[in-house]
């Protein structure tokens, strides 16, 4: 749980609304790895009051990025930061993705918010055949971000209004994926709950493995607080997002109950 | 040298800032990565007769410079409490105090007399009786709120341990001080207010209360003078300490508590923003203390000039 | 065509959102820059038996999301409210309702027996009958947490006039449901809530608390959780109309405080920043209705959906 | 009390932690004249949550002028502002100093953030003689502001430490320049009130009139919410400052009770 201040080394718009910002990672902090998130606290006056909670999308050397919509009034202050800018940061924090089984094929799958981590995720399985896909959902072409790809990754995009990549969601385009795609597979998802939902019951479908990042109103966001729980499958079964996840077995969610 | 340490039923504190129960944990979350040396007092998260899973989800808002809570108590019970807990405690560099909830008098007496007789060692410094949650339906506000409830359940406590015993007030009554009162009447070494404020935000988008319970309870810098206000009165109204607390978030905050008649603080929603805080308030006050010339607690009190 | 036309006591106001008293003078203040006719009501700052100077100085300071204020009710006392006040009501575009503050029940209705004698062809829609003042001695807070003093005062009131009578709670109560139906019992046509919440500001540079008075009532966007639950609960207590006040800026606030139950609103602290807030207000919640398919104050209610 | 969007025109730094804004003015709102003030909404989080009023240190044709000290979370806010930024201003609100008596020479002493007031009226009134004798204090003469002056006013500066002009207190100046002034004087005073008071003391020595503009903690601005009261002098008598006043004849204030 360091807590820092970083330097804005970058702060770019990335698609309508999104932006890709870049800040100095110091070297002693543990490096962040694919699911993990940081905090960001803005401003001091009270309002906002929580720091807010971000994935990484990178992480390499004294450098870290997170990718974020700007939406209200944090992600509107952070959408203002100029290179050089201090800001105060905590992580890394949560549990990583685990790697996939070996032989399987990694199906990567975002929407909205959960670019960043899914990208970090893709660039870094990457490394290792087989070679990840990665399905990038949004509305419409605009939605879709202008990121850096390794390029052993296959990426598909889809929109809603069929303006770019496939003429649907990214969960049809999964269905459409997993038609064609040979031997064992293994689902990443981050995004909206809907999405998240989807991808669940299509991995149920086929009977494939599912990992999902889920988010949840953060308090402490270091498991202190119970804040930020979510639903497990079974009896009252909470868990907390910050500490627990936000990466999740996919069949550990309880979909009833978000 | 200056000595800003609080004596609550004959044991001395480090200093006068505590970080508030709910929002610190057990500190093991904090340990690994904070020097928890600097901190005055510790009050762990409820711990209640038996584990409780918490409420429903979501369970935090953010408001006007505030947070609406609505956790329900979630924690692993006295059982569990002492067996996971307890062991952390005793290593740890400040003291701790665990704050106990229950569902009606004897239960509170029951779970403060099992902590007792499994702490030989006395990793516990003492107890903080919270009789103020608004966010579960026996034994918080509606109990805190009746000062013969308060009374009867603060003697029983009382009998149930010879620690330092300090009782949570809520701020959702007509007269807190009679509450205090209650409080002292029953044995208290001290009593600490505000517990949170009740309150309700509306998704009005999804057209119903964000928190699923309905209501929670509200912290953070919106409530920084409600709690400044009741410290003011239960001061003048009560002989024993009081601990002020309710949306500190600078060390002037903390200021204004001790002058309006705290003789300890607590840190509780400002732990989310900056888990360093309490620790750097504590070492600000002592300066503050000296610049002022103040040297004891109750040089704070005196501080301030009569008001009207 | 849709209706959003709060009825209390069988007359019919413009629109839903209200100015609240003592946050916008006697409209006089800003008739000449404003069109007031956009606005449901205006509430009058307390009209009194006697002038009164008002409190000490300073009088308001900020905190948190939040204003913190103690006027103490400063006015022209009703004769001269009668002479100076009323003939401007008369051709104000807008229903003006008295707010009307005493020291003691009896003393309400004679304030109430006098506008009401005094003011034949009805200027004065009605009357909010304020027992929730926190920065008075007497009649306020004090007055306001007791439910057989608010019954009574209620009664004699209402035996002092026909038109309209909304009797404003004070949230500084241990169960604010239990004043609202004492109100009720006692013949009021609705009930507003909130008034302020007790507060206290300390200038630590100074030693001092801000305001002389030492306590004063909070107001604004910090309190906005606190009147949602509290018109919330009231709503589910009276089968009169409820009119929801306490830290409104923003059209989805005044939703929130629609969708909780209440069946009109007022906007206070919010005139000081924007005077003009009032009149958007009513016709941004018209639009909400027409958007959400509502097209009466029930229907409003009937949006949220019942939680846990 | 007209509300509107204003434009920043210009926002410099004119002494140590002061700075001038000047913005547009709108044609048909009325020609704000020295003493009058406006408020100006910082923000919109509502944190700062009160508008904060300022005294109009120029106006005129399309363009308004406002010295300020920055000092707290509004009027940081307001440094940061940028040309061609939307102001939210009401204004001009206030009575203003009233003319000074035929033949009389007006003596006009500034401190803090009264310099922005008497500014105004300085120039204003070096259009007829007798010229206005204007007097500036400052802790240090870093903190004297670099303004535009008439040529035709006379002006005097005072520090308390003596790095600039005379050495001492703009009040112990104001007693010398009273010494050696001829004839009727009148004084208008504006800053801090220990300043204002001890002008007053000395007005009141000399048998001169003496205006001076008050500050209160404000809310509404308008005269509706009484919570900018001050006491004047007799039994239990308030002033708004916002109406009544914020310019005062120095007699009327009852200086005990501040
Ligand atoms: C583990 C995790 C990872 C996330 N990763 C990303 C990311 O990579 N990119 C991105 O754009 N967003 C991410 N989010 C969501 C991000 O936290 C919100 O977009 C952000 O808080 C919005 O703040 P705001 O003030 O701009 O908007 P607001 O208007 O305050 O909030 C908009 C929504 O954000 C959510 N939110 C607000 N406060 C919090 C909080 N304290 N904790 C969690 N959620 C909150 C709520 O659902 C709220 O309805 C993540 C959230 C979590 C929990
Ligand atoms: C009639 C009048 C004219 C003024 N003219 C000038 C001017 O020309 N230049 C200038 O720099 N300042 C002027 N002031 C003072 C100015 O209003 C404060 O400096 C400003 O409000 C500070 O706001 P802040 O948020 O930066 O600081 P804060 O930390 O909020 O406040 C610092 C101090 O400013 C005062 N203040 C805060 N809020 C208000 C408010 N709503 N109304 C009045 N005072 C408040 C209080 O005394 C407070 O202690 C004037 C005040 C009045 C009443
Ligand atoms: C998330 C959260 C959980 C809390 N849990 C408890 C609790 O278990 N027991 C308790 O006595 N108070 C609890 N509180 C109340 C705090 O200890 C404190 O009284 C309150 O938050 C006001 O202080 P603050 O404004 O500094 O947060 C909790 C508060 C928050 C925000
Ligand atoms: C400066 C000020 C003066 C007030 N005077 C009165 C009053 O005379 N009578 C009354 O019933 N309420 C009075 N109130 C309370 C408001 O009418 C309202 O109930 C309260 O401010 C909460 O609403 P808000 O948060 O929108 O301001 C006053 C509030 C303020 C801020
Ligand atoms: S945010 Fe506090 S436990 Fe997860
Ligand atoms: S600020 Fe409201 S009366 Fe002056």
């Amino acid at each position: 749980m360091p807590l820092f201040t970083a330097r804005v080394l970058a702060n770019q718009e990335v698609a309508h609304d999104y932006y890709q910002l870049d800040f100095s990672w110091i070297s002693d902090a543990p490096r962040p790895v694919p699911g993990q998130f940081l905090t960001v606290r803005v401003g001091s006056s009270g309002v906002p009051l929580l720091r807010r909670p971000f994935a990484f999308s990178d992480a390499a050397g004294e450098r870290a990025s997170m990718i974020y919509w700007r939406r209200g009034d944090a992600t509107r202050a952070i959408a203002g930061y100029q290179p050089g800018d201090a800001i105060d940061v905590m992580g890394p924090l949560g549990v990583a993705f685990p790697e996939p089984t070996d032989g399987a094929v990694p199906v990567l799958i975002a929407g909205g918010v959960g670019v960043g981590p899914i990208l970090f995720l893709a660039n870094a399985l990457a490394a290792r055949a087989p070679y990840p896909i990665l399905l990038i959902g949004a509305r419409s072409a605009q939605g879709l971000p202008r990121v850096r790809v390794d390029g052993r990754v296959q990426l598909r995009t889809a929109t809603d209004d069929g303006s770019a990549g496939y003429a649907g969601t990214v969960i049809d385009l999964l269905d459409r994926t997993l038609d064609i795609t040979a031997g064992d597979v293994e689902l990443y998802l981050c995004g909206p709950n809907p999405m998240l939902r989807a991808g669940h019951d299509l991995a149920a479908r086929h009977g494939i493995p599912a990992w999902v990042s889920m988010e949840q109103t953060m308090g402490c966001a270091v498991g202190a607080c119970m804040g930020c729980a979510i639903h497990l499958t079974g009896v009252e079964r909470y868990a907390r997002v910050c500490t627990e996840g936000p990466v999740f077995r996919s069949t550990d969610v309880d979909w009833e109950r978000l | 040298m200056i000595a800003l340490r609080p004596v609550i039923g004959g044991r001395e504190l480090a200093n006068v800032v505590g970080v508030a129960s709910g929002t610190f944990g057990y500190g093991s979350e904090y340990e690994r990565h904070l020097d928890l040396s600097g901190i005055g007092a510790l009050y762990t998260k409820a711990v209640t007769m038996h584990p409780r899973p918490g409420n429903d989800v979501p369970r935090i808002v953010e408001t006007p410079a505030g947070l609406l809570n609505s956790i329900g108590l979630a924690n692993v019970g006295r059982e569990r409490f002492v067996v996971e807990k307890l062991p952390g405690f005793a290593s740890m560099p400040c003291a701790v105090i665990a704050n106990v909830a229950a569902d009606f008098p004897e239960e509170y007496a029951e779970v403060v007399a099992y902590l007792d007789a499994n702490d030989p060692t006395g990793a516990l410094w003492g107890y903080e009786i919270n009789v103020s949650c608004p966010n579960v339906k026996a034994g918080g506000v509606a109990l805190g709120s009746n000062a013969s409830e308060v009374e009867r359940t603060t003697r029983l406590v009382r009998t149930a341990t010879d620690r330092p015993l300090i009782v949570k007030l809520t701020p959702n009554v007509t007269d807190i001080t009679q509450i205090a009162r209650a409080a002292e009447a029953g044995g208290a070494d001290a009593v600490s207010c505000i517990n949170t404020v009740v309150g309700m935000v509306i998704d009005t988008a999804r057209r119903r209360p964000v928190l699923p319970a309905g209501t929670g309870g509200l912290s953070g810098p919106a409530i920084l003078p409600i709690g400044v206000a009741a410290v003011y009165r239960v001061s003048r109204a009560v002989s024993i300490p009081v601990i002020g607390m309710g949306g500190i978030m600078t060390t002037d905050d903390a200021i204004q508590y001790l002058m309006a008649g705290a003789s300890a603080i607590q840190v509780g929603t400002a732990n989310f923003v900056d888990p360093r805080i309490a620790t750097r308030m504590a070492a600000e006050i002592e300066r503050f203390a000296i610049d002022a010339g103040v040297d004891s607690i109750e040089g704070f009190h005196s501080l301030l000039e009569p008001s009207g």
